[in-house]
């Protein structure tokens, strides 16, 4: 539908007022990268739009030694260009640097990469591996929601109508290290969608044993999701080369299972394992390069 | 020192200045004061009788005039080879995308809402999807009293089968190539308005002159009472050689005395001009243990769509160019047009010798592979040189140094390896 | 780790350019002197990017003995140039381009039939202009100007003005056996490319192009190195990435995210070799390549992919599917 | 309708406009800034890429309201007294234009990497310029322009440097 009337917030509680003023027609516009292409379509779910975009709170990253905060406005390039987080969530970084385009990461936000419910968005696995957290702010307050819970389907999230994203929580250990990568395939190098993304945390011992794993992943389903079962058969296994193998086996016949019955099976079944292999090569060779 | 006072030299662009600053006007970038904006109606089902109701539509706010197929003046058709493409269905749609109606309208925004509200009623139709099914005897006829089958090239020279015979090594192999699209960056647009009595076009095409002509045909006039203006050109690869609004434009000015224009969204585009030829190309090489091709079979289907375009001239030249670059004595070769309820297909960039090498180029390779040659060595043994006869009988005179060429690609490839 | 295999692959082809079969193939071109000296080229060369608007002032400036940015062309409107013919077929610069020549051909000699009288000379023999000064060789101070020239024709309320056909030569074919001689000229190449193909998810990269290109002769070697690499790019995308994936008549790609060309991040450095071996019925010897640029890039692609894994792609675009799912079916395990 | 001020071409100008219009559309239809091309309308294809306080940016994607208070660059506004931007005058020089459609956005592309990075890598370079698709040209003579620019505006900075030494 058509815009009718687009709100400039300038505070977050602004913001969340605004929302519930004008709910159940408003909503948020950030980047606006999904979101004009959905209005030039018309399939806009509301009509008038809340801009967030000048809401300073938004805009921060804060690092704090057990948890990294990131605001629902820091854009993609924010992120590419964060040496920190590169550092520390690499996994992340190279999702963000995987991202459309520079003209697309310019503009594209963290929250709103979250918030529009894409099964493709890149942010999302390696967000969900690392446990994150989305904080939901309206005016009743503001609520820490698990990213596990977060999606609910095909373009459904656990957002309310007069929510938004405020932030999202990292959480930071601070006994072992944690080792994360991310790895897209799409169908060329440069502006495209995520037809298989992979990303992998895990905390290794000194021995390479997996001591906490988590494994996520983007356009295997109606939303990115955790796979569990290949995290519980990873668990307690030493990561190398043969684990490697088995592992990526084990994500083949799991996303066979998943994808029975759809004309895109055959090719994912066996695609998968060259996304997962080289996100835990990357973690492997991290590890070796730590040590 | 270049025998050449300006022949050979790096002259830059004499366009490049004006694109580079943005001062280059393509149509979209045009405005003439009190212009109206026209936006069109398109078939959405492949092959379907309809009737069409725009009266809901004409009352719409802005609405200036919604045109059918029954306000073309004169003819309602135009075509680069046949006539049969119609300027606005009159009432059995070909394709998904066929023109139906031109809704104009005082802004771009008026005109979208009111092609929206134009009811087209379709009587569907089965349609023909295959092109091997539309070439059956008893195929239903996508242009009626016509058969779907538009041409049939055929090459005969020596005799393939005794050749085979004689072959120490034959290849047989089917090539498909899909629906290719040229994607010029420049969406199609077009302006249209009277000056001093003249109708004037501007609209980004391949061939004004050309437009011109089918512009007066359809419209009643002389062709010397249409201008055509070619503002800058955002590509075109052949996908603008095919007329798209420029008659909707010419009608629709005529008719209310207004300048329209219409830009269509990339999704529009999509439909509005031809395609590459889907090809099936079946081809079957013979060559002796020495690597010396005696021998190509060729059987090539070509899906052309709703309509001819270039499909005579796509599939022959498919047809010609099937047996490769090489000296071959005996050649068979069938290249076949088909209609079908597909988009459209016409020109795109090689023109039907694109899809062929896909075929004749790994061909060769495969010969050379079964015979342990080397892929350089087989195409330079058997290519074309000066004094080769095609397989059409034709002479290369002069300027065939395809031996040279070889030789400086051998050359690069092998040096890069010793750099390696 | 990810078991990438490189391969090589070349192809040549061959193209015929021009509308082909006896069908009348003109270009008309014309060339004026206006009132204040200057030369005037009118000409339907629609310039779509191809480069039309350099080239064909580059031919007529070469036969008049100017720089190029000396001769303006006017291709803009049907009022003000006859048909030239269509933008395409890779026809422009040998058809319209002769017409080109032949027009700057014929007004050099009527400039030197206008200048003969003015300068009082027996005839127009002998005559030499460059940088729009004429001049008897024989005896260097007879000479005048182009300008002079001009504002002389434009007082007696005349117009120098040539127009010049072309048509090129080819004959229809034998409807049932073929013969005949369907184009001229014909233009051919070889191109060669080396790939890495990932053979755990089929996705093939191309590493580095090798471009040689017959070209007759360039008119302009930076247009001819953009064609090339236009056309290699075009062709890489038709080989790798592009299908409208048509079901049931509706074009289900219809949108650049679904609709997939190559960007940037997807290109090899471009090596490229212009061949020149003159064709004598062409303008200066060159030959068309706008579309011959593209044809063997896709089958030198498809050579390479089979060089690195053994398993041959025939139906183009070789998707990370199609070529994954082929490596599958041959039964083929990389470690 | 919203009262817009916007920073363009370095000069504020104030509009009223209705809420809903794109960046693009402002600038194509509001202000006739149409070297701003529009290609697709999704950001796919970066002809109506502009630079927004910095950043270069599709303006099909931007609501013209997000733009507030902020600063825009358009191809319109390369040229200086001095002549072409050192990244158009590489381009024209290098021949890496052919239809012409592309080549703003490409040129902006370009330019808001420079500005960032004036001496950049080929893979950034190819980065940069990886949101702009172009049909004609296979990208390898705007590469070479790039780096073109590049060694023009180091050697100009080198012999501000000098001169400033002096």
């Amino acid at each position: 539908m058509s815009v009718k009337r687009v709100f400039r917030a300038e505070s977050l509680e602004s913001a969340t007022v605004l929302l519930n003023e004008h709910a159940p027609e408003a909503q948020v516009i950030a980047g606006g990268t999904d979101l004009l292409v959905q209005i030039r379509e018309e399939k806009n779910r509301g009509s008038i739009m809340v801009d967030i975009t000048s809401v300073p709170e938004l805009q921060l990253i804060d690092i704090k030694p057990d948890c990294i905060r990131i605001g629902a406005m820091v854009r993609f390039t924010d992120v590419v260009e964060n040496d920190a987080l590169k550092n520390l969530v690499p996994g992340l970084w190279s999702a963000c640097k995987s991202v459309g385009s520079p003209q697309i990461r310019n503009l594209g936000t963290l929250g709103g990469n979250l918030a529009n419910g894409s099964p493709a968005a890149d942010c999302a696995p390696p967000l969900l591996a690392m446990n994150a957290r989305v904080n939901v702010a309206s005016i009743r307050g503001q609520k820490e929601i698990p990213l596990t819970e977060f999606y609910l389907g095909k373009g459904k999230t656990a957002l309310q109508n007069d929510e938004m994203i405020e932030s999202i929580i990292i959480p930071v250990s601070t006994i072992k290290p944690v080792l994360v990568s991310f790895e897209k395939l799409g169908l060329r190098n440069a502006l495209a969608i995520s037809r298989i993304s992979a990303s992998v945390c895990v905390t290794l011992d000194e021995n390479a044993k997996i001591l906490t794993c988590g494994v996520a992943s983007g356009s295997l389903g109606l939303n990115p999701v955790r796979e569990t079962e290949l995290e519980e058969w990873l668990i307690g296994r030493t990561l190398d080369e043969a684990c490697i193998k088995e592992a990526a086996k084990k994500f083949g016949d799991v996303v066979e299972e998943r994808l029975a019955g759809r004309s895109s099976m055959p090719y994912k079944r066996e695609a998968v394992q060259g996304v997962i292999k080289p996100a835990l090569h990357r973690v492997l060779k991290n590890f070796k390069d730590m040590r | 020192m270049s025998e050449f006072k300006t022949v050979g030299k790096r002259h830059r662009r004499k366009d490049g200045f004006d694109k580079l600053t943005g001062r280059a006007l393509y149509p979209q970038d045009m405005q003439i004061e009190g212009m109206a904006y026209g936006a069109t109606v398109r078939s959405e089902k492949p092959h379907a009788y309809f009737t069409c109701d725009t009266s809901v539509a004409e009352k719409m706010p802005g609405v200036v005039i919604i045109l059918t197929a029954k306000d073309v003046t004169a003819m309602n058709h135009h075509g680069v080879l046949f006539k049969d493409h119609e300027v606005l269905c009159e009432k059995k749609v070909r394709r998904v995308g066929d023109p139906i109606a031109f809704v104009v309208a005082d802004t771009e925004k008026q005109a979208e809402a009111a092609a929206k509200a134009v009811i087209i009623n379709y009587d569907e139709l089965p349609a023909l999807f295959d092109p091997v099914e539309a070439m059956k005897d008893d195929a239903i006829q996508v242009h009626d009293g016509q058969s779907n089958i538009l041409y049939h090239y055929k090459c005969r020279r020596g005799d393939v089968d005794k050749a085979f015979e004689e072959a120490d090594v034959v290849v047989e192999n089917t090539y498909y190539s899909p629906f290719v699209d040229h994607v010029f960056l420049q969406l199609e647009s077009g302006l249209s308005y009277m000056e001093e009595g003249r109708l004037v076009l501007v609209a980004s095409s391949q061939y004004p002159h050309f437009d011109r002509l089918e512009i007066a045909e359809a419209l009643g006039l002389e062709e010397d009472e249409v201008v055509i203006r070619n503002p800058a050109v955002g590509g075109a690869f052949g996908g603008r050689e095919d007329i798209t609004m420029q008659i909707h434009l010419g009608l629709a000015t005529l008719l209310t005395g207004r300048a329209v224009k219409v830009t269509y969204s990339r999704e529009e585009s999509f439909y509005a001009h031809s395609k590459r030829h889907p090809m099936s190309m079946w081809v079957k090489t013979g060559a002796t243990k020495e690597g010396k091709l005696i021998a190509t079979e060729a059987y090539i289907v070509g899906d052309t769509g709703a309509y001819a375009s270039w499909a005579i001239n796509v599939l022959r030249k498919a047809g010609v160019h099937v047996p490769g670059p090489y000296e071959i004595e005996n050649v068979k070769v069938d290249s076949i047009a088909v209609y079908t309820n597909n988009p459209f297909c016409g020109a795109m960039r090689g023109f039907g010798a694109t899809q062929v090498p896909i075929a004749y180029e790994q061909q060769i390779d495969m010969v050379a592979r079964e015979l342990g040659m080397d892929p350089f060595e087989i195409r330079y043994k058997n290519c074309m040189k000066k004094g080769s006869m095609t397989p059409n009988g034709q002479v290369l005179v002069e300027s065939v140094p395809l031996k040279e060429c070889i030789e400086a690609l051998q050359g690069m490839m092998e040096g890069a390896d010793a750099n390696d | 780790m990810q078991m990438i295999k490189q391969g090589k692959g070349i192809a040549l082809s061959w193209y015929g350019t021009g509308y082909g079969n006896g069908f009348p193939d003109v270009s008309i071109a014309t060339v004026d002197l206006s009132p204040d000296g200057k030369v005037i080229l009118r000409v339907g060369a629609t310039e779509v990017g191809q480069g039309a608007k350099t080239i064909m002032p580059q031919i007529c400036a070469e036969t008049l003995g100017f720089e190029p940015g000396e001769v303006t062309m006017i291709c803009e409107d049907t009022d003000s140039f006859k048909d030239s013919g269509t933008a395409a077929a890779s026809r422009q610069t040998y058809n319209t381009g002769n017409a080109v020549l032949l027009a700057s051909k014929a007004f050099k000699e009527a400039v030197f039939v206008e200048a003969a009288q003015y300068m009082g000379l027996n005839a127009s023999v002998g005559l030499a202009m460059e940088d729009g000064l004429i001049w008897l060789e024989m005896l260097p101070e007879k000479r005048m100007t182009l300008v002079e020239l001009a504002s002389k024709i434009t007082e007696e309320d005349r117009v120098l003005t040539v127009t010049e056909t072309f048509t090129a030569q080819t004959t229809t074919m034998d409807p049932e056996t073929g013969m005949g001689a369907p184009y001229w000229p014909y233009t051919f190449n070889a191109y060669g490319v080396e790939v890495d193909v990932d053979t755990d998810t089929g996705r093939v990269h191309v590493t580095k192009a090798y471009c040689v290109q017959d070209v007759g002769r360039a008119i302009n070697p930076e247009l001819v190195e953009g064609q090339i690499d236009g056309g290699f790019v075009m062709g890489l995308g038709y080989a790798l990435y592009e299908d409208l994936g048509v079901k049931d008549g509706v074009i289900k790609n219809n949108r650049f995210a679904k609709y997939i060309i190559p960007t940037a991040m997807d290109i090899p450095e471009i090596q490229k070799v212009i061949v020149e071996d003159p064709e004598n019925t062409a303008p200066y010897g060159a030959k068309g390549i706008g579309e011959p640029v593209m044809v063997p890039v896709a089958p030198a692609i498809l050579n390479a992919i089979y060089d690195a894994i053994g398993v041959r792609i025939l139906e183009v675009p070789a998707t990370p599917e199609k070529v994954l799912i082929a490596i599958k079916q041959a039964g083929l395990i990389f470690e | 309708m919203f009262d817009l001020k916007i920073n363009v071409n370095n000069e504020w100008i104030e509009r009223q406009i209705p809420d809903g219009l794109r960046l693009l559309d402002f600038l194509r239809n509001d202000l006739g800034l149409t070297g701003t091309k529009e290609g697709c309308g999704e950001g796919e294809c970066g002809a109506c890429t502009i630079i927004l306080e910095g950043r270069a940016v599709d303006s099909c994607l931007v609501l013209a309201v997000q733009c507030h208070e902020k600063h825009v660059t358009t191809i319109e506004g390369l040229e200086t007294e001095d002549g072409l931007d050192p990244v158009q005058q590489a381009f024209l020089d290098n021949g890496a234009v052919q239809c012409g459609y592309c080549i703003p956005g490409m040129v902006l592309s370009s330019k808001a990497l420079l500005d960032a990075n004036p001496t950049p890598s080929e893979d950034e370079i190819k980065d940069a310029v990886s949101g702009n698709l172009c049909r004609c040209t296979g990208y390898d003579k705007i590469l070479t322009s790039v780096k073109h620019a590049s060694e023009i505006i180091t050697s100009k900075t080198n012999d501000d440097d000098l001169k400033a030494g002096e």
